[in-house]
């Protein structure tokens, strides 16, 4: 299981029944392929859907149909179609359950940086900003590092940043941290490892939770 | 009362340099094909345009980048066209990035007379700059002002003479808000039906928004994650 | 041919094909009647309603097919229906070409009053505040003066305000009246009337226009 | 995911007493008549209601007004209603009356995340006393801010068990804002389909906004001014 399957399935264990999700593009679009059985969960994609499927097999794609990552998708039954003004009402009015978004950095006040990096390229920062400020529950799913074993979760975020104490949770391969108005808590870190060996790969300083567990991922 | 022009020329004829365009449309989908290749052809310079994209290099607004028509540009995302990197980079094309939500909004409310209205988004962040912000209730807020202008160009599925408006699935988008935002808005459809074939409880832009309405010619509509897989473009990225 | 009469058939001269009117309810609504052959015209009515047709003959009325003034209507060719929110939009967003609206009283600076009186029950302003906040062109359409022979076209209104500076024109079955900066223009009279006899029935003190004309009215 | 419940009755069985409701429609046109009877049977009492109207004496939220359940009404018009003006007189209720697109867009802006927003309606009348005023261009706005409920009951033509809505002609109204800007949404249809019957491109309401949905056991539907001419009540007047 690669640390990004790893990511996927603890996350998708935290869906409940009903929930309405959005998940971003990239390392969260894993995630609803580990929904636990018997739960039932919408996927909303920010460019007008709710409801959306998994990609359509074979080659009938239809250009209409399409995720906010610009890749064909189906329809499930009970799906609908709005404009991206309602779309964003949607999502900034609170009726997401759930936003699950990949992050470059992530800091010890829940500031979320993940849409631009100075001196390269500004891409835009689509639904991202808007997501952040507006679902019920903001998680960052990513790799605990860069590839160059930077860590991720800092004191302060040194890139611009998409939202201003945004995050709630923050689930890496190694462990899942809950931001708290006190700091960061890690809550529960993966199979093999302690919280020391995390605290050593995080800049931001962990406070361990008396309850800290195992983490746990679904097998299915 | 009969909106329908004969061409995507036809409709374009008016629009001259200098003027702020909307156009319609989320990356690929939705986009106003047969509007853009018209205004490709008029070769009219100076637009500012609005737009959620811009389209990749060799499709969409790209083509109106590669063109040399655009001095401005609002939008979300632009991530997959390099032509625009440069002109950015070299000064010669203003952009400003705003997010998605936010930019959905501030074209409605250029449609419905609300000048200015309040969001959470953004707080904290570059977006915020310069703007006013304001503390309503435990949550702090940020100003932001209305967006109108003079051309709308949107993309529909079907419409009638009237200027009715239905949309496909994804395919909506954009273009409803926009279609309420501008002095001038033109709308393309692929069907043109009779008025009262639309059930009157499905019409999603009801024709008071829309002054001309044209049968686009032909319909390519390339899914953009394919377009950019085979080769045309190669940046990645997000919505 | 009554007062009320001549005041649609004149206000109905002034429709252009494609236009989008909002007639409010009592005198105003009876404009529909009177459009002139040629010239289309797509009625909104503020509960969700453009292309508003009608009355229905026979006794098959529909319960969820009404107007703003809680009347049973029919639909023409190309009509739509929205909800409120939108009907609103289309309302203060400047697309209504015309808004007719009946008043109780009117000033020189086109202040406009039409929804209570004090000291009497308050039944609420509906929909006028916004048509007259948002409309192109706001015509009043009323008779000159009350039963009781007082004026309507006041110096100052006394009632409380329905909006201000918001009338374009008024239109009574003596004369139409322009709203300008500089006052009230009067541009045309009634058959059998001269100016000086209009400004004795009326309060606000009236600018005769050198182009004063006599107000014709359609034959249909 | 079920949100079908089997009644009325059940359906509004734990709102309490002093909770803020919005209810549906446009007079008689798209109100909750199952609901309103419901909650008329639970008699509980000084209810905050947000409408547009407040029914007719005899029918719809006028039964709330008898029944004296309602403590504060915030409308457009109330005009056909001559227990409230009693009510209102002897100060036992508080009325306040907002422009009728004002108030759609206070309710809109409650389910869309917006605090407050600009709007031209009313200045320089008694709605903008004691409102924030600001000059914006070249025209004067009055500062409005969103409304929002504990409970909505609404009314909607067809809908299915996640909660996706339809409309009839003009009884749409005020229902579909109202299903974003509550805490608790419950929505009676006059038919239940399944899952998937429903367009997805005609779905005006998405389920996400709708928290219960039931099947009204009967539709009474009377025709306002037909209702009021029948001798029921006597008052007459506008929207």
């Amino acid at each position: 299981m690669t640390g990004k399957e790893r990511i996927a399935r603890r996350i998708a264990r935290e869906f409940k029944d009903g929930f309405y999700v959005n998940l971003g593009i990239g390392l969260p679009t894993m995630i609803a392929g580990y929904i636990p059985e018997g739960i039932d969960v919408m996927f909303q994609s920010e460019n007008g859907m709710l409801g959306v499927g998994g990609p359509p097999t074979g080659v009938q794609t239809d250009p209409d149909l399409i995720n906010a990552g610009k890749q064909p998708v189906t329809e499930l039954p009970g799906c609908s179609f709005f404009a991206s003004e309602e779309s964003f009402a949607m999502i900034r009015g609170g009726h997401m359950d759930m936003s699950v978004l990949g992050a470059m950095q992530v800091d010890e006040h829940g500031n979320l940086a993940n849409w631009t990096i100075p001196g390269k390229m500004v891409k835009g920062m689509g639904g991202a900003m808007d997501l952040v400020a507006g679902a019920r529950r903001v998680i960052v799913a990513m790799e605990h590092q860069t590839k160059d074993g930077a860590s991720r979760i800092l004191k302060e975020c040194t890139l611009p940043l998409t939202g201003q104490s945004v995050v709630h949770d923050i689930v890496t391969e190694l462990c899942w941290i809950h931001v708290t108005p006190a700091g960061l808590v890690l809550t529960e870190v993966a199979e093999g490892l302690d919280a020391a060996e995390v605290q050593a790969r995080t800049e931001a300083r962990l406070i361990v939770s008396p309850e800290l567990r195992v983490m746990t991922v679904s097998a299915a | 009362m009969n909106k329908v022009v004969s061409s995507a020329d036809e409709a374009v004829a008016d629009i001259s340099s200098g003027s702020t365009v909307m156009l319609g449309g989320f990356g690929l989908c939705g986009i106003p094909e047969n509007l853009i290749a018209a205004l490709v052809r008029r070769r009219i310079t100076g637009l500012h345009t609005i737009s959620n994209n811009m389209g990749v290099d060799g499709f969409g607004m790209g083509l109106m980048l590669e063109a040399g028509m655009i001095a401005s540009h609002v939008g979300s995302y632009v991530g997959e066209n390099r032509r625009l990197e440069t002109l950015v980079l070299k000064g010669e094309l203003d952009l400003t990035l705003i997010p998605q939500g936010t930019l959905a909004e501030r074209i409605r409310a250029g449609g419905a007379g609300i000048p200015a209205f309040y969001v959470p988004t953004g707080l904290g962040t570059v977006v915020a700059e310069g703007k006013e912000t304001r503390k309503i209730g435990d949550r702090t807020y940020v100003l932001e002002q209305a967006l109108h202008a003079d051309v709308a160009l949107i993309k529909a599925w079907k419409g009638d003479r009237l200027g009715n408006l239905v949309y496909r699935k994804t395919a909506r988008n954009f273009n409803p808000a926009m279609a309420t935002a501008a002095d001038l808005t033109i709308a393309e459809v692929e069907e043109l039906v009779e008025p009262g074939e639309l059930d009157p409880d499905h019409i999603i832009t009801p024709g008071i928004y829309v002054n001309r309405i044209l049968v686009g010619a032909t319909y390519r509509k390339p899914i953009e994650s394919e377009f950019i897989k085979a080769g045309l473009t190669q940046s990645g990225g997000a919505a």
